[in-house]
C-alpha cells in the first residue's frame, strides 16, 4: 500500500522527524487559505501516487497566496500518468543548503532492511545508483537486532555529513527506522532531507509503502487509506478481494495463479505484438473461486471497454477443471459477456471440463486446448473483430 | 536420487488439523509420502488419519524423530510456527501460508539460519520427488519420476510445465517451488547447486518471473559453476513496471527486476530461454 | 534493587497480570478500612524485603475486619530477620485450587533469560529444586530474539497445565516477560500463580529484583523505591555512593575493590573465628576515592556499635599509596576514631606510604606488612580490648 | 607463548579521548602494547599520543589492521561498542567499563558469538602478558613473565597475588581478568581450555568468588580436562547469603553460588584451593 506524500510526512512526523509546516487542499481557495497562513514562498505539490510529478507539472514554487490559488486551480483536477490529481499538499518553501538521500528498504536478496544514504540527494535514486553508486552508502540491519548506535556514526561518517549534523541526523534516522518498523513498511524514503540555511534538517518529500502482508496489524494506516487517485476498476477489484491490474490491451485474462497469470498475458502479446495486441489485464483468481467469484472477475474485465475477447486459462490441479467449467458457465449467464471468449482448461478433469463448456453450445465461448493455441486464437478474436 | 527429499523422508504437518492441512495431508499420504504426525496446539493426543497430534514440535520431533515440517498454519502464526520447527530441530522446512508479513519473514529468516534449518517458501507450492514423496500441494498428476530438476517460483505454471513434460515422456527428479514472496528461504542459486551436485538430475528448468533479481543471481550461478544445462522461462515480460503482479515480490521497481534483464542475464550465461512456457520440453529433450 | 511483594504485584498489574484487589497499610486502623472494603476473608501480609515472613508470624489470614485490624497491629512493627516491619498488604482471600511457580531469570551461564514453570507452586523454588527438579519446566529466551509464542504453548503443555487454562496462561507469562524487559528486571517471579475455583488466573504473591546497573533507565521505579525497611547504615552509604553491607562481626573493614574486600573480611573470619571474631561488614571504596569518601565510609564504619577496630586494605595499582595515605589521615583527623585501626598499603608506593602513616604517630594507628598480618593484628586487637 | 594476546596484538583503544582511556592507553603504550589507534565518534582525524582517532571502528580496523579492541567507554555507550567492535571484525573485545545493564549485556554476547568475536569483560580488570603486551588496567608491577597463568574475577584481589608471586620470584604466562558481571564474555572453563593448550603456561592460579557457578563448571573441567595443576582461592567465605558483595554478580542466592560448594567442588576436582591468598604462590611452587 503506497502513502502519498503527505501521508509519509505525516507519519514521519509521528516519528520525531521535522517535516514543513504544510497542509493539504483539495481546492483552490483551501490553497489560498493554507499559503496566506504560511506567509511567503510556497510550494503546491500534486499528490499522485507515481513518480515524475515534477516534470508532468504536478509542483510549482508559488510567490504568494494568489499565486498558490492560480497553480492548485491547475494542478487539481490535472491527469498525471492516468491518475486524477484530488489534493495538493501546500508546503512553506525551505531553504536548501544540501539535500540529502535517505531511505530504509527490505533488500531482497539478503533478507534484511537496507539503509541507503547519499550527500548526493534530491534526484532519483536509480539515477544516481545508474551515475555515482559509490556516493551511496549501504548499511544493513540484523532484522532481529535492530539498527544500532554504531551503524547511525558509521552511515553518518561515511557519507561525508559535516559532524555539527550528526546528532540530528542520528535522531531522523532513528525515526524513519522505527517508522519502517512499526509501520511494516518496505520502503521509507527521505528525498531530499534538507539541511537548512540554519543548518537544521528538514524532510522535504517522502515516500512510504506499506507491506500489503501487514495491513491486518496496521489499522491505523488503513483507515487512512487515501485511494483518492486510484482507477475506478482497480477499486471494484480491491473491494471483491481479486487480484486485477488494468493494462492497456485488448485480451481480458482470467488465470488461475499469478505466474500462470504473467504467463497468459505474455503469450498475448507475443503471438498479438505484431499487430498491436496484448493482454487488457493482469488477473488471479486464485484457487478455489466461487462463481461469484468468476462473474464478479468477469464484470471487472468487462468494465474495460478496450477489452475485444476473454481468455480463461486454468490448470487444474488440486483445483478440478469440471468444477471450473460449470463456474464459468454461472458466471456466463450472470454476466453475458457479447465478446468471444476463449476457455482453455487444462490438468485434473480437464476433458471433462471441456465437454461441459462444447455442450453449453454458447456460440462466442470456444476451448482451447493448450495455452499457445488459446492465445493465438484469442489474437485471431481480436483481430476479426477489429 | 533427488534432492531434499526423498521416500526416506518424514514428514510433520503443522496445522494438520485445519482444513488445508488435513487435505493436503491426505493427499500427501496416497501419494506415499511417509507423514509422522502433525501439531496443532491444544489438540495434542488426538489422532488424524491414523497419524498422532502433538501439541508442540518438540513433542512431535521427540516422539516421531521426523526430520522435515510443513507449515499449513495462517499467515498470523505461521512465523511462529517456522521457528518453532526450526527451534525443535527440524531440518527442512516448508512453509506453504501466503500473506506473511515480509518484518516476519526476514526474522525466521535469520532464525532458521543460526538453528540450521533450511526453509522453503513461504508461499509456495512445496516440493515433490515424484515416485518418491511429496511435501505441499504440487498435485500428484504433474510428474513422472526422471532427471530433470525443476525449480519454480510460481505454482500453477509449474503444474504447467511439468504437465508438459509428462505428456512429452520427460519425467522430473525433484520440483521445487520457491514461492514468489521478496523474502525467501531458499532460492534458484540454493537449489541450483542442489541439482548440480545430485547425480540423478541430468538437466533443470528454472522459471522465473519479474521483481527482485534472483534470477540475475542464477544466471552468475549457471555461469561460473554449472556444467548442467539449464532451461529457463521467465513471466511477466508484458507486466507494466511499478505494478505488483499477484505475488508479493513481482514487481518491476525503480528499473530493476524485468523481464528484459532477467532473460538477458539468463541467455549470456548458456541458459535455454523459452519465450513460451510450452517450448520448456522442447529445450529439455 | 529489590521490590516490596505489593510493588511486584501492581508492576505486574500494568502488564495485564491478574492480582488480587489489595491495599497497603500503614496502621491498624488502615487495615481495618480496607478489610472492610474487600469484606469477606483478607490475607494481612508484612511488606519487609526477605524470604520466610510467613514462619516469622508476617503473614495472617484474617476472618474478618475486625480481626485484620488485630493482626495488622501485631505485624506493624515487628522486626522481621533485622529487618522493620513499616507496612501490611491487606489483600482478599483468593479460593485457590491450584498453586503454580512462574519466574523469568538470568541465567548467567547461558548468557540468557530463563523461565522457569511449575504445576507444584506454593513453595520455595530452591526446595522444589532439590527435592523435585523435574517438577520444573525450564525454558532459555533467545535475548535478542525475545519470548516466542510457541515457546508459551511448550512450557504450558510441558508443565501439565489444563487446556482450558493455556490461554490465560500465555497472556500471563507474555506480560510477565514483558515486565521483565521493560523493567531491566533480573528476576520477576510469581509465587504462587493461583488457579481459583472459577479458573481464573491470580498472581498471588510476587518478587521482582531490578538490575542496579539499569536504574538511570527506570526512572518511575526508583522513584517508588521503597527503602522503609532498610537499614540505617545501608542508607547512609547508598546516599554516599558507597557499597557497604553491615555484617555481624567486630573489624570493620575498608577495602579497594569487591573482590579484595571480601577476602578481607573472610581473613579476619579466618584468624577470628574460634574466638568469635570476624568482620563488620563489607566496603568497597574503589579506585580513586577522596579523602571525604574515605571519612565518609569511616564514619558509617563506625555508626555499628560492634565495631571494635577498623582494618584498612589497600593494594595500590594504578592508585598510588602515599596517596591513599594522605586521604586516610585527613578521614582520621575528621573523624578522629577511638578503636584501633589496622592499615595495610601493598603496591605502588606502598613504602611511601607506610612511611607517611608511621610518621603521623597517631596511637591507635599501626600499620602492617601483608594481608594476613594485618588480619591477624586486627584479631588480636580485638581481643585486646574486649 | 601465552594465551590470548602476545606482542603482536594490534590494539584499538574505544574512548581513546576520553580521561581513563587516555590515561590506561598511555600506560599500555609504556608496557610497549602495539596501540594502533583509537576510536571517538566525532573526533575522527585528531591524534593521540601519536596515533590516529577514527570516528568508527569500521575505518579504524580498515586503516590499521588491528584485531585487539579495548573498551574505556562509559556504561550507556559500552554495549554499542562493544558490537560495533565485532562487527568491524575484532577478534578480541575486553571491556573494562563497569554497570552495564545485564540485559545490554545478554544480547552484546549473542552478537559477539555470532560475529565470531571473544569478549573479555565487562567490569574487568583486561589482560596481561607480562613482558609483551597488556590490554586494559593491570598494573605493569604486579607480574613478571613466566609460566603460570592467571585467571580471576577481580582486580585488586588479582594484583595482590601477581604482586605476591612476584616477590617469591614466580612468573606469570598471561593474566586473564575476566569480571565479576553476571553475564561476561569469557568464563572460567574458556580461560582453562586456553591455558592447557598453551604450552608455555605449566600450572594456573585461579581465583573466584562467590555468586553463579561459574567455580563449579571450572571445577567439572579441571577434573575431567585439565592435565596441568591448578591453584585456587574463592573470596566470600564470611560473606551472607541474599547480599550483593560489591561485584553484581557476588551474591548467594537461593542456597546457590556459596564460597563453600565452589571450595568443595574445586578440591574434590583436585585443584588446591588456599584458605589465604598469600599461601597461592606456596602451592605454586
Amino acid at each position: 500500500m503506497k502513502l502519498h506524500e503527505y501521508q509519509s510526512k505525516f507519519l514521519f512526523r509521528d516519528y520525531g522527524i521535522p517535516i514543513p509546516q504544510g497542509k493539504v487542499a483539495t481546492t483552490a481557495e483551501d490553497a489560498f487559505e493554507i499559503a496566506s497562513e504560511l506567509g511567503g514562498l510556497v510550494v503546491v505539490k500534486a499528490q499522485v501516487r507515481v513518480g515524475g510529478r515534477g516534470k508532468a507539472g504536478g509542483v510549482k514554487v508559488a510567490r504568494d497566496a494568489e499565486e498558490a490559488r492560480r497553480y492548485a486551480d491547475q494542478i487539481l483536477g490535472m491527469e498525471i500518468k492516468g491518475l486524477r490529481v484530488e489534493k495538493v499538499l501546500v508546503d512553506p518553501g525551505a531553504d536548501i543548503k544540501q539535500e540529502i538521500y535517505l531511505a530504509i528498504t527490505n533488500d531482497r536478496g539478503a533478507g534484511m532492511p537496507l539503509i541507503m544514504a547519499s550527500m548526493e540527494g534530491g534526484m532519483d535514486i536509480e539515477e544516481l545508483n545508474r551515475e555515482r553508486p559509490g556516493a551511496i552508502i549501504r548499511e544493513h540491519v540484523e532484522p532481529i537486532l535492530g539498527l544500532q548506535n554504531y551503524q547511525m556514526t558509521y552511515i553518518a561518517s561515511a557519507m561525508g555529513l559535516p559532524r555539527a549534523r550528526w546528532r540530528d541526523f542520528g535522531t531522523v534516522l532513528a525515526g524513519l527506522y522505527e517508522c519502517y518498523l512499526q509501520s511494516d513498511a518496505e520502503l521509507a524514503e527521505i528525498n531530499p532531507l534538507v539541511i537548512t540555511g540554519e543548518g537544521a534538517l528538514l524532510a522535504v518529500d517522502g515516500k512510504v509503502i506499506i507491506d500489503d502482508n501487514a495491513l491486518f496489524r496496521q489499522p491505523a494506516l488503513v483507515e487512512d487509506h487515501d485511494t483518492s487517485d486510484e482507477q475506478e476498476s482497480e477499486r471494484l477489484a480491491r473491494e471483491a478481494g481479486i487480484t486485477y491490474i488494468k493494462l492497456d490491451g485488448q485480451i481480458g485474462c482470467m488465470v488461475n495463479g499469478a505466474g500462470l497469470a504473467m504467463t497468459t498475458m505474455d503469450m498475448t502479446k507475443l503471438y498479438g505484438d505484431d499487430d498491436g495486441i496484448g493482454p487488457a489485464n493482469f488477473l488471479d483468481i486464485g484457487g478455489g473461486a466461487t462463481p461469484e467469484q468468476v462473474a464478479a472477475a468477469l464484470r471487472i474485465i468487462l468494465s474495460d471497454a478496450n477489452v475485444k475477447c476473454v481468455l480463461f486459462n486454468i490448470f487444474g490441479g488440486i483445483t478440478r477443471c469440471d468444477e471450473v467449467a460449470d463456474g464459468i458457465l454461472t458466471a456466463y449467464n450472470e454476466v453475458k459477456p457479447a465478446v468471444p471468449m476463449i476457455i482453455r482448461l487444462q490438468g485434473t478433469n480437464a476433458a471433462e471440463g471441456n465437454q461441459i463448456i462444447d455442450a453449453a453450445q454458447i456460440p462466442n465461448i470456444s476451448s482451447a486446448e493448450t495455452l499457445t493455441e488459446a492465445a493465438q486464437r484469442a489474437v485471431a478474436a481480436v483481430k476479426q473483430g477489429a | 536420487m533427488s534432492i531434499l527429499i526423498d521416500s526416506g523422508a518424514k514428514v510433520l504437518v503443522q496445522g494438520i488439523t485445519g482444513r488445508q492441512g488435513g487435505f493436503h495431508t491426505k493427499l500427501m499420504m496416497e501419494y506415499g509420502t511417509d507423514v509422522a504426525g502433525g501439531v496443532t496446539p491444544g489438540k495434542g493426543g488426538e489422532w488424524f488419519e491414523g497419524k498422532p497430534v502433538f501439541d508442540t514440535m518438540r513433542a512431535a520431533v521427540e516422539t516421531t524423530n521426523a526430520d522435515v515440517s510443513l507449515v499449513t498454519v495462517p499467515a498470523r502464526f505461521a512465523a511462529d510456527a517456522v521457528m518453532e520447527a526450526a527451534d525443535a530441530g527440524i531440518r527442512l522446512i516448508i512453509c506453504l501460508t501466503e500473506h506473511i508479513p515480509v518484518a516476519d519473514m526476514m526474522k525466521v529468516l535469520a532464525f532458521c539460519r543460526r538453528r540450521g534449518a533450511r526453509l522453503i517458501g513461504p508461499n509456495c507450492p512445496g516440493l515433490m520427488t515424484p515416485g518418491q514423496a511429496k511435501v505441499g500441494i504440487i498435485p500428484a498428476m504433474v510428474a513422472e519420476p526422471g532427471n530433470i530438476g525443476v525449480v519454480s517460483k510460481s505454482g500453477t505454471l509449474t503444474y504447467e510445465v511439468g504437465f508438459a513434460m509428462k505428456n512429452q515422456g520427460i519425467g522430473i527428479s525433484t520440483i521445487v517451488g520457491i514461492g514468489g514472496d521478496p523474502v525467501i528461504g531458499t532460492t534458484f542459486v540454493d537449489v541450483l547447486e542442489m541439482f548440480e551436485n545430485d547425480p540423478e538430475t541430468e538437466k533443470v528448468a528454472l522459471l522465473g518471473e519479474i521483481g527482485g533479481s534472483a534470477e540475475i543471481a542464477a544466471a552468475d550461478f549457471i555461469k561460473n559453476a554449472m556444467t548442467k544445462p539449464v532451461a529457463a522461462f521467465v513471466a511477466g515480460r508484458s507486466a507494466p513496471p511499478g505494478k505488483r503482479m499477484g505475488h508479493a515480490g513481482a514487481i518491476v521497481d525503480g528499473g530493476e527486476g524485468s523481464a528484459e534483464e532477467k532473460i538477458q542475464a539468463l541467455e549470456a550465461a548458456g541458459a535455454r530461454v523459452a519465450a513460451n512456457p510450452e517450448e520448456i520440453p522442447g529445450l529439455l529433450a
